[in-house]
């Protein structure tokens, strides 16, 4: 059995606050000790730049980075650590896939972007698309907010079509997509895919071989890691392809005034001194996840959210928005005329943490009909506690606010 | 010209911010000090459909909240705000009860964010940079000059 | 006095290894424990995602972040906090420079490139150049490694002359550039500066307007604060006019299929999830190094660097390039045939860490004749032993390998 | 074909990778490993000029690195390399010991990083992702292929 109390323990922050309930996990999840540890340890032991070291110091840096990326090769099943390029985050790591396989578009092709992709999804292509006269395809959703495969299908059909972007999981209402089902139509069509796993490394496994795509996204900080890290996976064939985009130190073999050479893959996408500390903190915590029952936690989880879900189907006056057959532990709400700020507000007074908003996620909104939404969405170190507070103070509130 | 039954309301004029200081500093909790803007959001009349027009939204807040200023014959600022949150419309009294009716430079000299600070209240200007209650004071104090 | 002894033991990873020489300073600083602590502390008492928080963690968060910002300002005597972005280093403080003041360039438009730059400000230029057919000038060094003002003066005198793209201080031969007369030169032209400070802020008092720069950036982890963490000032009249550069959250207004608005400087150019706990880590370093005698660390650097080329100058073959009158506490090495690495191994068996290479600067290098040189670079908390240790084992060094 | 006078060393012929192990592993700091490198380097014919071509050099190394590489009749494949750097140079002296002279199969089954690693060496490996001899010992497995 999954011991919650136990798991729980490993997280400072919420030791330090023992009364805070966190229930905005999907923003950004708290720290385990061990990833502030492994972040700290480096600095400590280790801290030089990495490359090119001629001193013992150097070398551990650039063990200890270059290990990290060993790391997240294995979490995420890939090839070859050559398909791991580090970024700032999610957002970054969409830019630079807009910014290099962006460029192998031409002018006309099609990009296939889904309504309820993440800003960082939509802004990055939408920018390219201006630059590079291509055409941006909303893919539509079902009514229970998944993606609708039967309009992917005739998108795929269309002979410009050339990218997916998807995401693997919805940060503003939770929807799981079947993603080896989508990976699998587009590459059938030769259409590249860029997956957004923003929202779903903390909770699923990903597989990258498997799901046969191209590109693979996510955020060091929603999976227990460090801000300011993040991943681009990009499948060996492609990444051979694609030209650099930013340029300094590292990414270069030879520079003249005459001319640059860039370094071979994955060097020529990653400029500059690279976050160091935050990679290795990032390997902490993948190492640590999978050294967890995922299969334990997962469950736990999404009893949790079957029990938050019950509990808001009797609360009146509350409307779940996405009722997509697999889902994650996230549950956006909202509340008729009551505005979801001013139940967050009363949540918090009673130290429940949610998030209001659009969720960067606008045109789902519109979709929707909705302007902003109540975002409840857990992490494995909740508990049945924290589920049935939240729902008694919900429902206080609305009495009250009605 | 702003119509008069956006205008109707009592802060500015017969609650001042000294009232408002003492209520807000006899709620002690978090709890009491949302109750008391939906309270104060309740003597804010709610704004009729066709004056929510775009231009007068103000931008990058949280809920929706709209605004209108304008200069009376004697001088005085007169201010207006709906919003579609009970308290960021709780909020918005206080800010009327600020800069509503007051004459210029009475407003220019005060130190709104201040104001707030000392009630415990910094967390309504924290949220974002240029977002929420801090937007809407900086829209007001730019219509201004 | 300026107490060393008191000094040092503020730096964890030194106490780690009592015996370690570490003269790699200007590629990395080593971390004052405060700095350590400041980001723990964040992740252990304020950790959640910033700007529309509806809950009291993310407010802290934002606050954190927010007051980093301010900090920054007051450490550059910035004007205003919405004039300073937070990139991930120096490198994309460049970049996003390039691609955004970069736009407001026109095809024929010229750059002014000094040869003394780092990759990281010389690349992003030639990448831009290349995209929006612009030209590249080359700016020359005099024989002692100062930018050529004479030569400089004429570039500025060129219709077409645009942009100056100059580091503050040079990475690979330590000069201290006249950076004051250099931006008044250039805004007499008319022509926008864009200053690379990335040496220049852990030693040297940086003021950008009494500069009148309208571009400067720098690393946080070159000034004693975390990796993935960096600076880009813009001022103000220009932040007004740049277009954003990467896309995402955070970084727009309204997104909708039909056409996106972006939000209002400097939040246009931060999309995502910033590196938050990073920028809390820098504010922290910038906090410390504001509260230490700056003069005093300065002074002691000096010292020792005087002790340091005095004793390179009487050991028989070592060759110090760059003899500005000004220079940073560095010293670039070559030894006739003696190759650097070698040397550099040698001094690493001791504990000795310096940096071998081209150090990111191939344009210099090929203007000095040489194709790598060994650098020993000084922060304060170096020792006299340190530099005296590291002389005895250089002259050792080159005894048996001649 | 490679010029004889490059090929005129010891190493993958009368030296094997046995004896270099023992002299390695006797030289217990990294002190004396270096200036066993370099007593090793001076084994190695430096290369005139003339051969030091730009089709034969190893990009991405911390010193300039050339390398040659050949089939003999008896299947045997032949490597040159020089190095600017004596530790560098020392090395190349491991990677012909390894690589110069032996039977294609032979060298395919030999885990040269291993190798290194028990001789606690590896730090000449980790330098960075596609540099030094990390890099040289790819280019010599790649042109085998
Ligand atoms: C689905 C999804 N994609 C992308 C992002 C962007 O991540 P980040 O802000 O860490 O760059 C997020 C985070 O909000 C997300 O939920
Ligand atoms: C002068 C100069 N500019 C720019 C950079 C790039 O900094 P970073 O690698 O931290 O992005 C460096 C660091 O090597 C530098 O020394």
């Amino acid at each position: 059995m999954f011991d919650v109390a136990a798991f729980k323990q490993q997280f400072p922050l919420l030791g330090h606050y023992p009364e805070l309930i966190y229930l905005d996990n999907a923003a950004t999840t708290q720290k385990p000790r061990c990833v502030l540890d492994a972040e700290r340890a480096y600095y400590e032991t280790s801290n030089a730049n990495v490359h090119r070291g001629a001193h013992r110091l150097a070398v551990a840096a650039t063990e200890a980075y270059e290990g990290a990326r060993d790391t997240v090769a294995r979490f995420l099943n890939a090839a070859s650590s050559d398909e791991i390029i580090f970024t700032r985050g999610a957002t970054e790591a969409l830019n630079l896939l807009a910014n290099t396989v962006g460029m192998l578009l031409s002018p006309g092709d099609e990009i296939i972007v889904s309504t309820l992709e993440h800003h960082a999804n939509l802004v990055p292509w939408q920018m390219l698309a201006e630059r590079r006269q291509l055409s941006i395809l909303p893919l539509g959703i079902t009514a229970s907010g998944e993606i609708d495969l039967a309009e992917l299908a005739t998108f795929l059909a269309r002979p410009r079509a050339r990218l997916l972007a998807i995401s693997h999981a919805s940060n503003a209402i939770g929807s799981i997509q079947d993603i080896q089902a989508i990976c699998d139509m587009s590459r059938q069509h030769n259409c590249l895919t860029a997956v957004d796993g923003a929202q779903a490394v903390a909770h699923l496994p990903v597989d990258v071989q498997a799901l046969g795509c191209d590109m693979y996204v996510f955020s060091g900080h929603k999976v227990y890691a460090p801000t300011g890290i993040g991943v681009a996976y990009i499948h060996n064939k492609l990444l051979q392809r694609i030209p650099p985009w930013q340029g300094g130190g590292e990414m270069i073999e030879t520079v003249a005034f005459s001319g640059t050479r860039y370094a071979t893959p994955p060097g020529h996408l990653e400029a500059g001194t690279p976050p160091i500390a935050q990679a290795v903190g990032l390997a902490a915590a993948l190492t640590w996840l999978a050294q967890q029952d995922r299969a334990a936690l997962l469950a736990h989880e999404t009893a949790l959210h079957q029990q938050l879900e019950d509990g808001l189907r009797a609360i009146p006056g509350v409307v779940i928005h996405g009722q997509a057959a697999h889902k994650l532990s996230l549950s956006a709400l909202t509340f008729g005329h009551v505005h979801p700020y001013d139940v967050a507000q009363f949540l918090d007074a009673q130290q429940i943490a949610v998030r209001v908003g659009h969720h960067c996620a606008q045109p789902l909104q519109q979709a929707l009909g909705i302007t902003s939404s109540l975002r409840i969405s857990l992490a494995a170190y909740n508990t049945a506690d924290d589920v049935a507070r939240c729902l008694a103070v919900l429902a206080d509130t609305l009495d009250m606010l009605n | 010209m702003i119509p008069t039954e956006l205008l109707a309301h009592p802060f500015g004029q017969t609650i001042t911010l000294t009232q408002l200081a003492a209520t807000l500093d006899a709620a002690a909790s978090w709890e009491a000090k949302n109750r008391l803007l939906v309270q104060l959001s309740r003597q804010l009349p709610d704004w009729p459909a066709e004056y929510k027009t775009a231009d007068c939204k103000v931008s990058g807040c949280e809920s929706q909240v709209w605004l209108r200023q304008d200069r009376s014959a004697d001088g005085h600022w007169q201010v207006a705000a709906d919003s579609d949150s009970r308290i960021v419309k709780g909020l918005l009294a206080l800010v009327l009860t600020a800069y509503h009716h007051q004459p210029t430079n009475a407003v220019q000299t005060f130190d709104f964010e201040g104001w707030l600070q000392a009630r415990g209240m910094q967390r309504f200007l924290t949220a974002s940079r240029g977002n929420g209650l801090r937007a809407i004071v900086q829209t007001i104090e730019k219509q201004r000059q």
